[in-house]
């Protein structure tokens, strides 16, 4: 019969184009690793507001002829990756931050810069190790390096300009080391002070004036950004946050900047960056690199910060308790947390969680005047 | 690696980590210029100037942490009273004076209300 | 006077460019039609959170001159139907939908499954009947019959593709009748089920672990796509949705992506498709056709989830209740609790609402996959 | 209706409800092997691992639904002192345990209140 | 050595395309404009919800080579303000503002209406005057004009349309003279009116049913749409906002329309219209002119307003308070509050608010009709 | 300015106000008409049409406005006895009936409230 043979004919053309038939074993290992990043984000908490949404965006590119990977020409993740690819979504994202972030720690102790400048360390020695394992371009090895900024956006907002299908790796590998920032931080903080330099405790930080922190993010902007244009939409969107919030006077814009808007693009950003790791640009002896390199990145950074922190501890004659260096790589808050717990373990009566954030909010600033530096020089 | 691409690396990272600490470098010492100025000025103000919030962020409390309780809408009442004493106090009595307005300082959450809030939102 | 002549020149030029003197008589019909929904949303609560958006939009698209239709080159709506004719609004609003809906009762008894396939039996008669009539293509008849899915972002974004000149006259058909569910399902319900059936009190669904709702939706989005990979956008997001409400660690997102993102999709999505029913497509025979097979459509797939319910009964041995078959229709959650009245008023002992729930969202996964088929096959 | 129309539709009904009743008794077969499996592993389990939370949708509860009043902040010690006396019940007195953490079991909204839910949400 | 030469290269070259090298005497005079309006609307409160994100991007734009005006042909800004040059984010405003408020006061009393009316004088003489200065086209003086309608989306819509190049200083323009409202209309309603009829009391408003409330967007948007086609997508979008307010039925797509989709829209059209205010187009005679023409335009629409409702006070036999003409303007509420203010110095137990609420949201269509009209003939 | 410019002006202020005008004199007309329908559709059917939700602003208040406190969940049971009794008082008690649903009537929102409301919402 016609219809039969018409049947078996239509149900042969949906088999032929079902996953069952086309999926490649770069797909299948691709949907077991998203699912491992899923597991890492639900049951072990690695970040999963970004990491969930990316390993899902990891496991949709990977479905076969779905059409749902950034690179395909139309669907879904195509438009929503656009923002992305655009460099729209970093700033946006940290607009909401700066609604979030409190610069008083910095402005009463304004030295915390320099820690915040010292941390980026381990994004230049991390470019230079990518160059030597002599597999990545300069801007590849610059994106790689940035990791080590171990700020999310910033990783992604340069990676989008010099290494778009490097973004998938770069971006698990930012998130899970920023999740594992207790872990990573402590044995290197350790390893490169005395146990005199963690039991220092410091002076009580100076009361700071709205006015002050009303004309920080207006004076930040402009400095970083003629120094560095950019970092300027980086930068500049971090700052606006930050005034609608020290302004006081458009609470419902700030409220909506660092809830909905922020969640919104959250998703949005974290589908569709997952969705740039199709299996045939993950599956690579580079990824292995980027993550081993980032791995590196967070370690120099550590060690950047807590070294100069020592050169601060000896500078100050002991004023400055060095373990606040280490919070310059930014991964705001936990930096700052991992500095006031190995210091509370030395001397139970030691809060450095204060004077950790000064050096945390630098170390934002600092990584964007990096990314800043890495676009123009290699773009 | 080749002598170009060592080059390169080099000089990348000697460019790189020199504008970053000239612009923090920078910073800080603007920042410090204004702090200085604006302790100066409130220093000279502190008499007329009232209005000025400022925040002390007690990172030094010894004792236990605790929470202070929100402030709820309900209290407001009472908390316009105890303010109004306070001012009392800090004027003197007996010079006559109306509360004309009292704006919740938003600055004054405690370090460890501030360090809660700055866990929930850690991933950014 | 020359300014005088001027003046009654621009007032008649006004007068020439107003809707009084280019309004066609079916631009009036179609804003009366516009007026009779809004008054069906408000006062009769037919699905009003997108009638009203839908009835509005097709008001605008039909004031003369105003530019405010779908199909202008320009213009507000011509940029909301963007989201629309991309295939962008739907997927997102099933993101929403994925965050509110417990698949717990279904994972419990995932016999629920069964009956929301055998309720899709309507959007494939339907298919029928629409080519039977001869006046519609094979891509507009399926996306008549998709309206038996029960489902609106699924038959807008089937029509979207498929027939996107039909998106007015299907949505509203589609939501229509979700409104109607509680007037159309029970004389069915009751005709093909005898008193005896209706009677039976389903034993307790056994307790259902996180661990499992959590694997649920990375399961389905799996073996769905892998069968349907026209399906993955829509089943996909669902899951991503459903994921981070289980995970229960992204609740700022799952918050968003059911609340403000949401809503504001809606309102986008009613509004622009609303707009593409213009009089000169709206007012056809073909419209006509498409209100009576939408009301076939829920008809059959009612029946067709009822008749398989008391296939289950019998196999079953009197266990199953075959009046959850008709919540098999998804319009969740309305036609489980039709289910529950029906069942109720025969035994007010008996509350088959969670045991409807299962069939209920399973009949969301059977109408993205009939979907992802019908596209897959005639696209 | 031509022929070529008839054939086209009976092959797209006959694909269409093939494929979707496939992919849903895959589904089924799929969960319900899941289903058991987990049974199995909570019930061998279930001495060792008290974090596994279930919920049980008390669908059958013949009694008239009465919404329970939601938990509130305040309630929480309240709660916690109840969940330990269960948890007590459940391991025998006098093993000496700590509780360390309780997180609110999510899935536990009572039917009835859930369903009010989905009725707010219902035309999505 | 070499590797000195080129990292002296380097820096040279950052330094070469740094803020510092580049920056022109235009563009640091604009950064002082924008910390000027910064100021005025955190510590003055001038309208901070859209001058503090308009002087922010006016800040972002005038930062060298950071790319971030409106008219880069890329970055973030450029994006963000694709929603102003095409149209979309005023009338979603508007929509937002449709959802808070409430029309009742008009529909109790319909007269209101031609004090709306009225009060668009302002807009009129004012381009009158635009065009008389000799230096503008009639496309920009229409945009000049409508600043008298004090309505920042309908300015901000006209002149997208017919002069977008003189975005930045209509609304700063716009919105500082609405901020300035308490300042600027009471000398001159006292100027126009006699201390008796300031002293009318008016009787009180009739009570007006929920039908009446939910037809009334229904109709006027038909209405005004049918005679302005242009003034269709402002109108009808308020009176979608206002239909989804009143019906009762669909409080959560309100809710959202008000509350975090008017809060993103303005964040971005705040910036991104703050960012057209390059130096080379601000720094001209032509700004000095429109900020004076604004005054001109606030000033001569208080007037219309007050002088009609003179008018009605003589035809109404002294039952009308001319005061509440001056609240035709619109720039809701803050002109019915002045009203009310005026009126009750006159007569302490004088309340005028509510009646002064009727001509106040009057004038936004009216200043919308009047923006219909302008698009109309000079588009 | 040339003659042109002159007449465009003329032209552009002339038709501008006469549409600006003749649209809100038609909606005078049309919201006045629609109303006082409404008056006498609601006059005739205030016996038979209790569900009609009217508002009645209170401009006229001679006393000092005083914002009433809004009414909490918590309170929620009062005002359903409250309400009950009001509606006992206007049926006249002995009938016998039962409150079915109370909708709070979203536009009782007293005149300063909503002033209050608008006040924040003022700058679009
Ligand atoms: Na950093
Ligand atoms: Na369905
Ligand atoms: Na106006």
């Amino acid at each position: 019969m016609m219809i039969v043979d018409k049947f078996v004919a239509a149900v042969q053309g949906i088999l032929q184009n079902s996953g069952f038939v086309n999926v490649t074993w770069q797909q299948l290992v691709m949907i077991g690793i998203a699912c491992v990043l899923l597991y890492l984000a639900i049951a072990r908490g690695f970040e999963p507001l970004l990491l969930l949404p990316i390993a899902f965006g990891m496991l949709l590119a990977n479905l076969p002829l779905a059409n749902l990977a950034a690179s395909s020409e139309t669907g879904l993740i195509h438009y929503l990756y656009m923002g992305v690819k655009l460099g729209i979504y970093p700033p946006l994202i940290f607009l909401g931050i700066g609604c979030m972030t409190d610069f008083g720690p910095l402005i009463a102790n304004p030295k915390g810069f320099l820690l915040g400048a010292a941390a980026q360390l381990g994004i230049f020695l991390t470019f230079f190790g990518a160059m030597a394992l002599g597999i990545f371009s300069p801007a590849e090895a610059a994106s790689i390096g940035i990791i080590g900024g171990a700020d999310g956006p910033t990783a992604i907002y340069v990676t989008s300009i010099l290494a778009p299908h490097l973004l998938g790796p770069i971006a698990v590998a930012a998130y899970s080391y920023m999740a594992l920032v207790p872990i990573i931080q402590p044995p290197i903080m350790k390893l490169l002070t005395t146990k005199k330099e963690r039991q220092v405790v410091m002076t009580q930080l100076r009361p700071v004036s709205r006015t002050e922190k009303i004309i920080f993010p207006i004076l930040v902007t402009i400095v970083v950004s003629f120094l560095v244009p950019d970092a300027a939409s980086l930068v500049g969107m971090l700052m606006l946050g930050n005034l609608m919030r020290e302004s006081g006077v458009v609470e419902r814009l700030s409220k909506t900047a660092q809830n909905e808007l922020m969640n919104i693009i959250t998703i949005f950003l974290g589908v569709s960056v997952g969705a740039t790791a199709t299996g045939e640009v993950f599956l690579s002896p580079q990824t292995l690199a980027i993550i081993c390199l980032g791995l590196v990145a967070f370690g120099f950074g550590t060690a950047g910060g807590v070294l100069f922190g020592k050169l601060m501890y000896i500078f100050s004659k002991g004023k400055v308790n060095p373990l606040i260096g280490s919070a310059g790589v930014s991964a705001v808050p936990m930096a700052a947390r991992v500095s006031q717990k190995v210091g509370q373990k030395e001397n139970p009566g030691n809060f450095l969680l204060m004077h950790a954030m000064g050096p945390n909010v630098a170390g934002v600033i600092g990584s964007a005047v990096a990314a800043g530096v890495l676009i123009a020089v290699l773009k | 690696m080749s002598p170009e691409s060592l080059e390169l690396s080099l000089v990348v990272i000697l460019t790189g980590l020199v504008v970053v600490f000239a612009a923090l470098i920078g910073l800080t010492a603007l920042i410090w210029a204004f702090g200085k100025i604006f302790t100066t000025i409130s220093g000279k103000g502190s008499k007329g100037d009232k209005n000025e919030k400022v925040e002390a962020p007690k990172a030094e409390t010894k004792s236990t942490p605790t929470v202070s309780a929100a402030v709820t809408t309900d209290e407001e009442d009472d908390v316009v009273a105890a303010i109004s004493a306070a001012v009392a106090c800090m004027l003197g009595s007996g010079k006559g004076f109306v509360v004309r307005s009292i704006r919740r300082v938003k600055e004054s959450r405690p370090v460890w209300a501030q360090a809660g809030l700055l866990e929930n939102t850690k991933p950014f």
